[in-house]
């Protein structure tokens, strides 16, 4: 397990350093300041069911963000597959099922949302690297297009009826205190990490974002690669809507449209390059983390309205990036000064 | 002698880890052709940068028509009369022709609004002055290196130059070309215009400069008259060692070629190529820029896949359609430009040198194999002689050789049977351009068929057994590389038929 | 008051088990009203009402809500809720079904649940509507077709066709024009989308009214949608022969009824609904639960003679405003 | 004619073109004067904001805060006015927001040009602050009563159109003229100016700019203050135009204004674009999400084929231009068979 040492991984990474001294910081203030609330540990079970929802959704944004794009379509994806899911378990399911029928078509309906985000995916791979729209423009589309299918389904109603066994895997915690969104997350998580780092297309997708013309003359298939992300960035989105159709016992056509852009925030915040090319699950993760505690925290303060934390938010994006900008300057400067001390003592 | 029209002394500066220059110290003197030589990472450019007011100076002070700087900024640099040429060309893909020549010059006479006529007109007049034809509207980013390169140079003779600095001006020029650029500069310096300029090219150094500096590791070395140098000098000065260049023999063709290829046509391309490449050779493709080669060589690796024609390789016919097909048939390809095709330049060098041949390095399970990337990470850092302290930097931070080096390494990395490359040492200083050369021929003596591309004509002569010359996308002639002199192989290639 | 609210406390807090060791008098129960979208003014104005709640009973009662109207936003909001330990929720949900997972925790918790505006929740203690959604959608109707004088072709406007009351209000609407108005004619579109936004409303009144020259009738159920509709009416010139009727506020829509482009807006007044939640969840806590049958008197207007249908307790009904009586309305 | 096939602005305008006959052969109400003034009307405000969104591109950055600091500047403009208790010229109205607007663009301006910080990231940031400021510190609602100089503002139009057949007439505001206005600036600015040139410069070779003289940090500055200055004056013109104050119902446009400039052939990378293209693209946008009930088509499918038209739009262009670039025409063949030398 030396991939997952934490040491080694913040060594790797200064930006991910910055930003567990960030979580540290926000988790200090919270605490100090509402002790009895914040720290109680069901404030942090509330929290571990909050966070997976979009925290599987910003992992989904973070590979798209890798190639250089940007997935504007996964809330569309997630709600379209939770929709499907939600028709599925609640349609097909008669009133006097037995528990093994129920469980075989929740099986069927799970698989059945993780092919409709894989199609998805691929549709926006599909226009993006075949067709070459521009990563934004396509999944702008997409997202319409997504949304609107869902729209047709349902009539824009909410679909409901879904099975208690299903949606009790959404609300409750394997030992009390791990519950099954986040387990769900920690498996996305270390699923993609692995899936950056220990395989060969992880390491295509990382050059192809950094420098597409040089990864085509390397031999690295882009459209490939690009379906590849795009397909497992819709595969994460379902697997998000599976989450909020079991958190929410049901399925709409507009859940989570806020998400979007907020996972977009947690992507840059987690040290994602816009441009493309580099960008870990670790540094998402605590970049999720960071604006959960936040969140959370302020929901302890009655007269503080939800807008201040918009406000924080914003400000604590800024001011991580720059610090990030003056802390290079200092590594840089101090680096300078020792080479010179060398130089001067190997010219001497 | 002629008044002193510029001169940095004791000039120190620093980057990140990297003491660039120290102490060092340049004089310039009114209408003199000054060659600034020396290897890669030496500080040449890092020295233009200053002088030119687009670095600050650690320490030392500029000293220009008598005023006495201690930093400059780009533009008085430019008032005071100093033009540069940058290596990487410094123009905008994205606007026209007449745009990139007249934009600068509008710029340092503080116009506030554009009057496109006078653009025109000015670009005009600009490409007159080299002889050089284009269309004025065209977008830069449709025109070709050299293109590119006799915009840049347009544009700098434009302004009121006293001195102009060319990093490098003619790697991608065309022997015709760079004759015309060198009467160009003539016709400048009897105008009393400096030129400072650096080449790794020999030739070029001694047919025109009058004075040369080299700088070694961010030092002085020497500077002096040219006269007083020769070949050997100049490069002791430089590299410290000396070299001798003697012509490749390959061993005698035998069985079954290892690539063949067969009336292979590429509409705007080339027409009706066919060769034949035995393991063990190296075969030299040269032509003027336009000729085809680099077409041909996009082709060979499945770039541009070709419309017509038959590639076979050890007898077998294959077609070759992408570069994934090129790669399983155990091709590698080092392309021309190497910062846009060749490298993923803020990734670490480790992860360049591996990228091509990823799938060989893989577990079972097919998760990546950590040891065995380190192995070959180490490996060829170490065969190429890459010098960097560390494999995880990027590669942004080598210098020109060693980032061509990069380049090699990834493509020996998955152990080619032919290997293309397109221009393997522009932009690569003498010592680093032997080392390559010395591990090609290595190379081929280990039974790899290998390609070279390019219009560096002793290049070819001396390191290809045999050379085949292009023009016009068709391949005219085919010479052994000892029987021929350069005269006659420029001849060949820039002859109208 | 303050005597008064000690003693109640003292005599309730020995029901909450959890408090007992807590001395009584410092007993303040944290009622926290979750609402849909906190920066619609009509949640502004029920925060007036919790306000009014708070300091006539000393509570801590407050207002959260999600910065836009999403049901996954508003989950998080009560988990966070539930975890800080409030007494009791108000919740006035996005989509009612949504949160039926997170308020059966929060009641398994043993936090007391009251809704508004969600006559289908399953997992609350009580509903309370302010009035019946098919009676206010007819009574909508009723309005518009009198403008129009009982015939000629209509349409209906919702917020989003996700917005479960807006629907229900103009099915209902359509339910009481096919059943009493028959020289009324419904076009094929239907239903159109505002956005709950005035301005689309105003694009969307504009391109069915050039679809239809003919028309002569605009239901609108999301309080953006009449507005909108009416400023389309004013600019096309076309006061007095295209009639809108819907929900709305006086501060949004008096202009339109001035000027005669809109013909009435209903509404119920969000403050008091907010004071009502309050005060039935007050009752709860204070374990006065035999106190809440029909007739019900929570001593807010129109919430004076409640009608309890198993879990919903339904009010009076709600105000109908023309240009006659809107000065009576500041908000 | 050749290079007109080549520009992305003729496909745009074919499209546009179709799209427009296929409304009217649905609805046989496209091409009235009536429904033109209605578009144009539509066009104001997504132009305006365009523009600005426009320069930021070929800049090579991207701003996603124009929104927010047109709700911001715009509503805290007309809060003063109120307060005020003004009655004067609507001018100020203008004057107040966009120079609001301008102040919080310089905010993005210094953490763009002075920490180089990826313009993405900043203008999320600050989108995120300026809307929390808005709503949490200013506590932002809807208001209906906004001063009088601006209700009466809002009904001057410039022309009005009667329909006799329908019994419609439409009225086109005279805010257009600020439309129209800072489309004439914008092109004058990046045509024949060198400020304009260095926009593109920047785009196309950041570094090649530096070097040519252009200071980069100024032209920076330029940008992301005109961006904040004209969304403040798209702010105030959207309120002013619907005669109504509404502190959110702008969010989440900037996603169409920025899709509706790449339509119109402006790349994302930086150092392509044209007014002449971001008018089209949001002429394109505009007309399709305001025709969608004169096509017929059933509200529950408009969201469907709003995605689809986006889809094909983009991909017409895209598709075209991708096959432009694969075409070669570098090297010219002798057809002659040579004999070998
Ligand atoms: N911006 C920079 N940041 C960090 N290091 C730099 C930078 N520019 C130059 N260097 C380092 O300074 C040293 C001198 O570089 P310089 O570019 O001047 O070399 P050069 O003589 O031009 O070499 P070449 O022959 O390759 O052109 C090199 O070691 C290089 O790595
Ligand atoms: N922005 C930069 N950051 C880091 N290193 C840089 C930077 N710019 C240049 N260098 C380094 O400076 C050195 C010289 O770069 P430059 O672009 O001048 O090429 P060069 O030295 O002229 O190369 P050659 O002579 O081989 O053509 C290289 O090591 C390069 O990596
Ligand atoms: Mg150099
Ligand atoms: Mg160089």
């Amino acid at each position: 397990m030396k991939g997952f040492n934490l040491r080694h991984l913040i060594n790797q990474d200064s930006n991910l350093l910055r930003l567990f001294i960030m979580l540290f910081v926000v988790f200090t203030i919270m605490s100090a300041v509402k002790p009895h609330l914040f720290l109680k540990s069901d404030n942090f079970i509330s929290m571990a069911y909050q966070f997976p929802e979009y925290g599987v959704l910003s992992i989904a944004m973070m590979l798209s963000m890798l190639t250089g794009g940007v997935d504007l379509s996964i809330v569309g994806v997630s709600n379209l597959s939770g929709i499907l899911t939600a028709i599925m378990l609640s349609k097909m399911i008669p009133q006097d099922a037995a528990p093994g029928y129920i469980l075989f078509m929740i099986i069927l309906a799970v698989l059945m949302a993780l092919a409709v985000g894989t199609l998805c995916g691929l549709f926006n791979g599909f226009v993006i690297s075949k067709i070459g729209v521009p990563a934004i423009l396509a999944t702008l589309g997409s997202m319409q297009l997504f949304t609107g299918i869902a729209l047709v389904l349902t009539n824009g109603r909410i679909v409901t009826g879904i099975p208690i066994m299903y949606s009790n895997l959404g609300n409750t915690a394997v030992w009390g205190i791990l519950p099954v969104p986040l387990i769900l997350y920690i498996l996305s998580a270390i699923v993609i990490s692995s899936l950056l780092s220990k395989t060969s297309f992880g390491l295509e997708l990382y050059m192809m974002g950094t420098n597409p013309t040089a990864s085509r003359f390397s031999g690295i298939n882009n459209t490939k690669v690009t379906m590849l992300t795009y397909m497992t960035s819709g595969i994460l989105a379902a697997v998000a809507g599976l989450i909020v159709v079991a958190r929410t016992n049901s399925a709409k056509a507009d859940f989570g449209t806020s998400y979007t852009l907020q996972t977009v925030l947690i992507s840059l915040l987690g040290g994602v390059n816009p441009n493309g090319g580099f960008g870990t699950v670790a540094g998402v993760t605590v970049a999720i983390l960071i604006l959960q505690f936040l969140s959370s925290g302020f929901n302890m303060f009655p007269s503080i309205s939800n807008f201040i934390k918009d406000l924080i938010w914003g400000l604590v994006l800024i001011l991580v990036m720059v610090f990030n900008y003056y802390s290079n300057k200092y590594a840089q400067k101090r680096a300078i000064s020792k080479r010179s001390k060398e130089f001067a003592q190997k010219t001497m | 002698m002629a008044e002193i029209i510029l001169k940095a002394t004791n000039i120190s500066k620093a980057f990140a880890g990297v003491q660039a220059l120290k102490n060092v110290n340049l004089t310039i003197h009114k209408g003199e052709i000054h060659c600034l030589a020396g290897e890669n990472g030496s500080g040449k450019s890092t020295l233009i940068k200053i002088i030119s007011g687009v670095y600050e100076p650690d320490e030392g002070l500029i000293e220009i028509g008598g005023k006495v700087y201690s930093r400059l900024t780009p533009m008085e640099a430019i008032d005071r009369g100093i033009q540069i040429i940058y290596q990487d060309l410094s123009i905008f893909p994205n606007l026209t022709v007449a745009e990139n020549i007249a934009l600068n010059l509008e710029l340092s006479g503080k116009r506030k609004l554009i009057d496109w006529k006078r653009v025109k007109q000015i670009a005009k007049e600009a490409i007159d002055k080299i002889g050089f034809k284009i269309n004025l509207d065209e977008k830069v980013e449709n025109l070709s290196v050299a293109e590119k390169q006799l915009i840049a140079i347009s544009r700098a003779l434009l302004n009121n130059a006293k001195i102009i600095i060319m990093d490098e001006p003619t790697t991608a020029l065309t022997k015709k070309e760079v004759a015309a650029l060198f009467n160009i500069i003539k016709n400048l310096q009897s105008q009393g215009i400096s030129i400072l300029f650096v080449s790794h090219k020999l030739d070029e150094v001694f047919e025109i400069s009058e004075k040369i500096t080299i700088l070694r590791n961010g030092q002085n070395v020497i500077s002096g008259e040219a006269a007083n140098f020769d070949n050997d000098l100049f490069v002791y000065y430089m590299t410290g060692r000396k070299f001798k260049e003697t012509h490749f023999e390959a061993e005698s063709r035998k069985g079954t070629p290892l690539l063949k290829v067969e009336n292979l046509s590429l509409k705007n391309g080339f027409k009706d190529i066919s060769f034949e490449l035995y393991a063990g050779e190296i075969l030299g493709i040269t032509g003027l820029l336009g000729s085809g080669r680099t077409e041909l060589a996009l082709s060979l690796f499945g770039l541009l896949p070709a419309d017509s024609g038959k590639i076979y390789i050890d007898g077998n016919i294959v077609k070759i359609n992408s570069v994934q097909d090129a790669i399983k048939n155990k091709m590698g390809y080092v392309p021309e430009d190497r910062l846009t095709e060749g490298l993923f330049m803020p990734q670490s060098i480790g992860r360049n040198i591996i990228i091509s041949n990823i799938k060989e390095l893989l577990n079972k399970n097919g998760f990546m194999n950590e040891n065995k990337i380190q192995k070959c990470i180490d490996e060829w850092i170490k065969k190429l002689g890459i010098v960097t302290p560390s494999q995880n930097l990027p590669v942004q931070t080598l210098s020109g050789g060693n980032q061509q080096r990069v380049v090699l390494a990834k493509w020996l990395s998955m152990h080619p049977r032919i290997l293309i490359l397109n221009g393997p040492t522009v932009g690569v200083d003498i010592g680093s351009k032997y080392d390559i050369h010395q591990i090609l021929r290595n190379l081929a003596a280990q039974g790899i068929g290998i390609i070279i591309i390019s219009d560096d004509i002793p290049e070819v002569l001396f390191n290809c057994n045999r050379i085949l010359i292009m023009r016009k996308g068709r391949i005219i002639n085919e010479v052994m590389g000892k029987d021929v002199t350069e005269e006659e192989l420029a001849y060949q290639m820039a002859a109208e038929a | 008051g303050t005597a008064k609210k000690a003693e109640e406390s003292t005599g309730q807090s020995s029901q909450q088990a959890s408090d007992q060791q807590k001395p009584a008098e410092s007993k303040k129960w944290k009622i926290a009203t979750v609402v849909k979208d906190a920066s619609n003014p009509w949640f502004v104005r029920m925060e007036q009402g919790v306000k009014k709640f708070a300091s006539d009973t000393g509570l801590e009662a407050f207002m959260k809500g999600p910065s836009k109207a999403d049901a996954a936003l508003q989950v998080q909001v009560i988990e966070d809720l539930i975890a800080q330990g409030v007494d009791a929720l108000c919740v006035v949900p996005v989509s009612p079904e949504a949160l039926e997972p997170v308020l059966k925790k929060a009641m398994d918790k043993g936090i007391v649940v009251v809704t508004h505006e969600a006559s289908n929740q399953q997992n609350t203690m009580y509903d309370i509507e302010a009035f019946d959604n098919n009676a206010y959608g007819a009574f909508i109707m009723d309005n518009l077709a009198k403008a129009m004088n009982y015939e000629g072709k209509y349409v209906t406007m919702v917020g989003l066709l996700t917005m479960k009351s807006h629907n229900e209000w103009a099915d209902a609407g359509i339910a009481r024009q096919k059943e009493k108005y028959p020289k009324m004619e419904l076009v094929p579109e239907q239903k159109i989308e505002s956005e709950d936004n005035q301005e689309v409303a105003y694009e969307r009144a504009k391109e069915i009214m050039k679809k239809y020259p003919d028309l002569k009738g605009i239901m609108g159920t999301s309080s953006k949608d009449a507005p909108g509709a009416a400023k389309a009416i004013e600019e096309m010139g076309k006061i007095g022969k295209v009639f809108t009727a819907g929900s709305s506020l006086v501060s949004v829509a008096g202009k339109f009824l001035e000027s005669g482009s809109l013909s009435t807006i209903t509404f119920w007044d969000p403050a008091d609904a907010g004071y009502a939640m309050n005060a039935l969840a007050k009752l709860i806590l204070e374990g006065k639960k035999d106190q809440i049958k029909d007739g019900l008197n929570l001593g807010v207007k129109g919430y004076e003679n409640l009608k309890l249908k198993g879990k919903v307790l339904v009010g009076e009904g709600w105000v109908a405003v023309t240009k006659e009586n809107m000065k009576d309305y500041n908000f | 004619m050749k290079k007109l096939l080549r520009t992305n602005e003729f496909y745009i305008f074919l499209i546009l073109l179709l799209l427009c006959v296929f409304i009217q052969i649905q609805s046989g109400q496209f091409f009235t004067r009536n429904n033109i003034v209605d578009m144009l009307r539509a066009m104001i405000v997504p132009g305006i904001f365009s523009i600005g969104v426009l320069m930021v591109l070929v800049s090579g950055g991207i701003d996603v805060s124009f929104t927010a600091i047109a709700l911001l500047s715009m509503y805290a403009a007309t809060r003063l006015l109120m307060i005020w208790h003004y009655e004067g010229n609507v001018i100020l109205a203008f004057i107040i927001s966009g120079a609001i607007g301008l102040f919080l663009g310089l905010i993005n301006a210094a953490l763009i040009a002075f920490f180089d910080l990826p313009t993405l990231i900043v203008t999320l940031g600050t989108s995120s602050i300026f809307t929390g400021f808005m709503q949490g510190v200013l506590h932002s609602r809807e208001i209906s009563d906004i001063p009088k100089t601006m209700i009466n503002f809002s009904k001057i139009d410039l022309i009005r159109v009667y329909n006799a057949k329908l019994g419609i007439s439409s009225g086109l505001p005279a805010v257009f003229l600020i439309l129209v206005g800072l489309i004439i600036i914008a092109w004058f600015i990046l045509n024949y100016t060198m400020l304009g040139r260095g926009i593109y410069a920047l785009g196309g070779d950041r570094i090649a700019a530096q070097r040519a003289g252009f200071n980069i940090i100024k032209i920076q500055f330029f940008i992301y203050s005109f961006v904040g200055f004209i969304s403040g004056i798209a702010g105030m013109t959207r309120t002013i135009m619907m005669a109504n104050l509404h502190p959110t119902n702008l969010m989440g446009m900037e996603l169409t204004v920025i899709a509706s400039v790449v339509l119109g052939g402006t790349r994302i990378t930086g150092g392509h674009g044209t007014i002449t293209g971001t008018m089209l693209g949001v002429a394109l946008v505009t007309i399709m999400s305001n025709s969608l009930i004169l096509m017929g088509i059933p509200t529950f499918w408009q969201k469907f084929f709003t995605g689809v038209l986006i889809l094909i739009g983009t991909g017409v262009s895209a598709y075209q231009s991708m096959k432009q670039k694969n075409t070669l025409h570098g090297v010219e063949i002798d057809e002659k068979e040579l004999e070998k030398v």
